[in-house]
């Protein structure tokens, strides 16, 4: 009996430590909320009625978002919050024709070999907050939302009649090529 | 038991089955200092390999496949032949297998583990080999079970397995009797691998019931492991792989190369841990024979196969025949035939050269010979694809070399350990045989009835 | 559902190799050197294979430009283990870069050897990877590759197609291969619909395909006169 | 309180005798022991009652299990698949009888060990502990028969039996 005890322990020890390693690998795949060079709150811009594409002015035109450029942010913040520290920090950037050097919240590492399309999805009428969050309530933008490739499968899969060829919705070469 | 005959007592037997258990000479430490050094290096080159790219070794368009796929077949096919032929042998019940079966069953599983590598070490991108396994992931996809690789994994692994059960089951009763001889660590050790073994009837009853089923079960499953290595091949599109008797071919080549390298390992084994009295001639004559019959087939399948290829005359098809036989890969094809068959041939075939160093020769020549029909089978076809601008040569690099090197060594380090630690020729069985042998014509003899292979047995 | 296919008029090419380069400059193909390419590592998803045709002084080099030919019984899709390479819905050849495990099996069963294999990382010494397109992943060291019959375009023209709310037209799609032909050998566009350019070059006399015999329903099709006359 | 006494034997024959007298004198089979070093298989020593097995029944039983997951695994899968996966049949019986092939046989391998280990009761503590000197007694000898019981006269009755059929060495226990 002791042998077969024995026997059930190691089995047990490590079925456990299976369990937590991974348990580790997914909450450190889960962490993401990246430090910013700038205290900047998409909620603050957001209640003042500001549309995304403003600031991200190519999502609706190309593959890519964008970021705003420091002369963006001057634009308005010539005049409002100007004595603020966060804006002055924002100053000296435009001062030495810098860009600020954000963080990146979203995107797929290259390895994925994804080619992600915004304007695809805005001209479809995707909601940015479907793959962003609410981006709207959050003083330091972060990743609410694991972009893994089931996540964007699944909703390929709802909407597969809204494609123009839905065979194509899940078909791997409309996203990696 | 006390009825025995002849110079070989039970407490002498079991003196010498279990003196390397418990003797460590300065020979093993050397044996092992120097193979675990091989096998650093050939790790080495591995993981140079994973961080530069497979580039580093000499692999190109058009042959994708080089050393590493050669080895590959080569390493399958020996491990082949431990089980089959201790199967075959157990379920023949021939006579002289009793102290064949153990060695030539480490012999599989080992090579087993060291040739399942290759298909890692070949692969462009290891880090994500566990996509070949099926197993539910939110990105919904799964493997292709139509690829032959797919199959090869099922077949490999599902060999591995019965082949560990085969080599592990067969030994409990040994691992008791070693964990009652001694004392200490040991005495624990040998106790928790015994699994609580005691040799109560009904446990020997049921233990010869598994072994003679698995023995059914695992003849098949050896044949269609390298029947699947050779679909590997024989289904793609290439000219002198898409052949029909391909799986057979490989199979009697595995066959052939796995006894080669069982006879090997017994003659060393018989030197180092000095059982002259239990391998004796008569196991090499009778394992010679065997080979020799084996050359006879390796040689009409070969011929089988480059006849029709030469005969057909197709134009994709002559390409690669002419590279092997004539091109610039003729030497390794003559060298195959010549240490495939012409060297052994004529010394298994006069019985006063089939002794243990006729054997030993023969052995090792055609060892050398199948690894190269593997090389030619892989890059004889890959260099001369169809369109003939694609045309393209082959030669391995440091790299490749240094891992072929650092296998071999974990292969022969594997089986060092192994023959260290467990005793190397069963020792039940080996008793049971000699029981039989002596025949007594009492109740004695039990119930399953064990008939040695007539005529060979007597030649000794 | 369109199906994809291509027409290359041998007797209109020179073997100029502009479409080899273009090729490179849209699909950010590597340039691996003189040392790799003598090992037999070229980087290129189209090559133009040179043959001599007669008997000196009649002789006269013929050029055949071979790219993946986009199989409809492709033999490399049933071996990958790992579905990296499948047909797509458009009749299309997939490679899945990621999902490449570099078993290579595909290379190997590909009777036109036009599949390319990753041996290294590659590097783009600067300024030079600001020419890298930005609609085409970077491959790494270890996975498969091969023409993707500009997949990037492709999709470009259908999202232009879409949001003009109609189908794609007949020559809206170009490969870099075909946009670049000086002689205008080559041509592009869709095998199921009758009047595109390519399906009625594809009804010529002239046309055949490549080891037609193998049985693997090319969609690539070559168009060679049966004599050449000498000028 | 139970208390055992072992013998060694050097021959089947003694051996044989041993359990046959102590079968004589009214102790039950269960409470025989009997081990070996190679198999013995004789009537006495493993009546006909303890040699049913349904190993073969299971070895069955597991490579028809082994069958079913072969088949339903490649079809499972290809029906599973959430992607363009491109024209390849779901079904494939030539591909797939390999598949179901390995995966018959390995139910029928693991259908075979288990039962072997639940048949034969391992992995167990041995069931004679022979003190460590015997135990090198034994495994040069052969075999140990033994009686196990909770009365003091039956453990006398069966040294007495033990070392006239021939014991080489009693050793008792509690």
């Amino acid at each position: 009996m002791v042998i077969r005890k024995r026997v059930w322990f190691h089995l047990a020890v490590i079925v456990i430590l299976t369990f937590l390693g991974s348990g580790f690998l997914l909450w450190s795949l889960l962490a993401g909320t990246p430090e910013q060079p700038i205290a900047f709150s998409h909620k603050v811009h957001v209640e003042k009625q500001i549309a995304c594409t403003f600031c991200h002015q190519y999502a609706d035109k190309s593959p890519q978002a964008g970021l705003p450029s420091v002369q963006l942010c001057m634009t308005c913040h010539q005049v409002i919050k100007a004595d603020s520290p966060e804006i002055q920090k924002v100053r000296a950037y435009l001062d030495q024709q810098r860009e600020i050097p954000w963080a990146r919240v979203y995107g797929f590492p290259a390895h994925a070999h994804v080619r992600f399309h915004h304007q695809r999805h805005v001209a479809a009428g995707i909601d940015c907050a479907k793959c962003h969050g609410d981006v709207g309530q959050m003083a330091v933008a972060e990743r609410a939302i694991r972009h893994t490739m089931g996540w964007c499968v699944e909703c390929h899969k709802q909407n597969r009649s809204r494609f123009a060829k839905p065979r194509l919705a899940t078909d791997c070469l409309t996203c990696h090529y | 038991m006390s009825d025995e005959t002849g110079s070989l007592t039970t407490r002498m037997m079991h003196e010498d089955l279990i003196r390397p258990v418990v003797f460590t000479g300065r020979r093993f430490y050397l044996a092992v200092a120097l193979l675990g050094l091989i096998v650093l290096w050939g790790l080495a080159a591995w993981g140079y390999q994973v961080r530069t790219g497979m580039g580093v070794a000499g692999i190109n368009s058009p042959v994708f496949w080089g050393v590493y796929i050669a080895t590959y077949i080569f390493f399958i096919g020996i491990s082949n032949a431990g089980t089959l032929i201790s199967a075959m042998l157990r379920l023949s019940h021939a006579g002289w297998r009793h102290p064949v079966t153990r060695c030539a069953e480490a012999i599989t599983v080992f090579a087993l583990m060291v040739g399942g590598m290759f298909p890692l070490i070949h692969l462009g991108r290891v880090w994500k080999f566990y996509w070949l396994i099926p197993y539910p992931n939110e990105r919904g996809l799964w493997p292709n079970f139509h690829s032959p690789l797919v199959w090869d994994f099922m077949a490999i692994n599902t060999y591995l397995l019965g082949s560990f059960v085969y080599l592990y089951l067969p030994m409990l009763p040994d691992l008791a009797l070693i964990r009652d001889r001694v004392n200490g660590w040991r005495r624990r050790f040998y106790g928790l691998l015994a699994l609580g073994w005691s040799g109560t009837p009904v446990e020997w009853h049921r233990l010869e019931k598994a072994i003679s089923i698995l023995a059914v079960v695992i003849i098949p499953v050896a044949i269609s492991m390298h029947s699947v290595v050779a679909w590997d091949f024989s289904v793609a599109l290439k000219p002198m792989w898409h052949s029909t008797i391909f799986a057979p071919y490989f199979v009697v080549g595995a066959l052939f190369s796995g006894i080669a390298i069982l006879i090997v390992a017994m003659v060393i084994l018989r030197r180092v841990f000095h059982l002259e009295a239990y391998l004796e001639p008569i196991h090499f004559n009778n394992l010679g024979l065997l080979l020799l019959m084996f050359c006879c087939l390796w040689l009409y399948f070969t011929f089988a196969e480059y006849l029709v290829t030469w005969y057909g005359h197709l134009p994709d098809e002559m390409a690669p025949f002419r590279f092997r036989v004539e091109g610039s890969l003729a030497p390794f094809f003559w060298g195959m035939v010549l240490m495939n068959f012409v060297i052994p041939v004529p010394i298994l075939a006069v019985r006063k050269t089939r002794t243990v160093t006729g054997c030993l020769v023969a052995s090792l020549s055609i060892l050398i010979g199948m690894w190269l029909e593997r090389y030619l089978i892989v890059v004889g076809t890959l260099s001369r694809p169809r369109l003939e601008f694609a045309w393209g040569h082959y030669a391995p690099t440091w790299v490749e070399m240094s891992i072929l090197a650092g296998t071999i060594a974990y292969f022969i380090l594997l089986y060092v350990l192994f023959s260290k630690l467990f005793p190397i020729i069963s020792i039940w069985e080996f008793k049971q045989g000699r029981r039989l042998r002596e025949r007594r014509p009492t109740r004695d003899v039990p119930v399953m009835a064990d008939e040695p292979f007539p005529g060979v047995m007597l030649d000794d | 559902m369109a199906k994809w296919g291509m027409v290359i008029d041998l007797d209109r090419c020179t073997g100029c190799e502009a479409c080899v380069i273009a090729c490179h400059a849209e699909n950010n193909l590597p340039i691996v050197g003189e040392e790799e390419s003598a090992k037999g590592r070229q980087h290129n998803w189209i090559r133009v294979e040179r043959y001599w045709e007669g008997e000196y002084p009649h002789i006269r080099a013929r050029f055949i430009p071979v790219l993946c030919q986009q199989c409809d019984h492709a033999p490399c899709e049933p071996v990958c283990p790992v579905y990296a390479t499948y047909h797509n819905p458009e009749g299309l050849n997939a490679q899945v870069y990621n999902r490449c495990i570099g078993t290579r099996f595909c290379a190997n069963n590909c009777p036109y050897t036009v599949r390319v294999f990753n041996w290294f990382d590659h590097h783009w010494e600067k300024p030079l990877d600001e020419q890298l397109n930005p609609d085409v992943s970077i491959r790494t060291r270890g996975m498969m590759e091969k023409c993707t019959f500009c997949i990037q375009r492709i999709h470009r023209a259908r999202h232009q197609a879409e949001d003009e709310g109609r189908d794609i037209r007949d020559g809206d799609v170009q490969p870099a291969c075909v946009q670049s032909c000086p002689t205008e050998a080559m041509v592009f566009g869709d095998l199921d619909d009758p009047d595109s350019r390519v399906s009625q070059r594809a009804r010529s006399r002239r046309a055949f395909r490549l080891l037609e015999e193998l049985g693997t329903e090319p969609s690539v099709i070559y168009l060679k006169g049966d004599e050449w006359v000498e000028p | 309180m139970t208390e055992r006494v072992l013998g060694v034997f050097e021959t089947p024959a003694d051996a044989r005798r041993a359990v046959r007298e102590l079968v004589n004198a009214g102790i039950p089979r269960q409470n025989i022991i009997i081990c070996s070093t190679e198999p013995m298989l004789d009537p006495e020593f493993l009546p006909v009652e303890d040699r049913k097995t349904r190993m073969s029944l299971w070895a069955i039983v597991g490579a028809i299990l082994g069958c079913a997951i072969g088949y339903s695994l490649p079809v499972t899968a290809a029906r599973l698949m959430g992607l363009a996966s491109g024209g390849q049949p779901i079904v494939s019986l030539w591909a797939f009888a390999i598949v179901i092939f390995e995966l018959t046989a390995l139910g029928a391998i693991g259908g075979t060990v288990i039962t072997f280990f639940r048949e034969a009761g391992l992995p167990e503590r041995p069931r004679a502990i022979p003190s460590a000197e015997m135990a090198r007694t034994f495994v040069d000898a052969g075999l140990i028969v033994g009686v196990s019981g909770d009365r003091m006269e039956t453990i006398e009755i069966a040294d007495r039996l033990l070392r006239e059929a021939g014991a080489r060495e009693i050793e008792h226990q509690r």
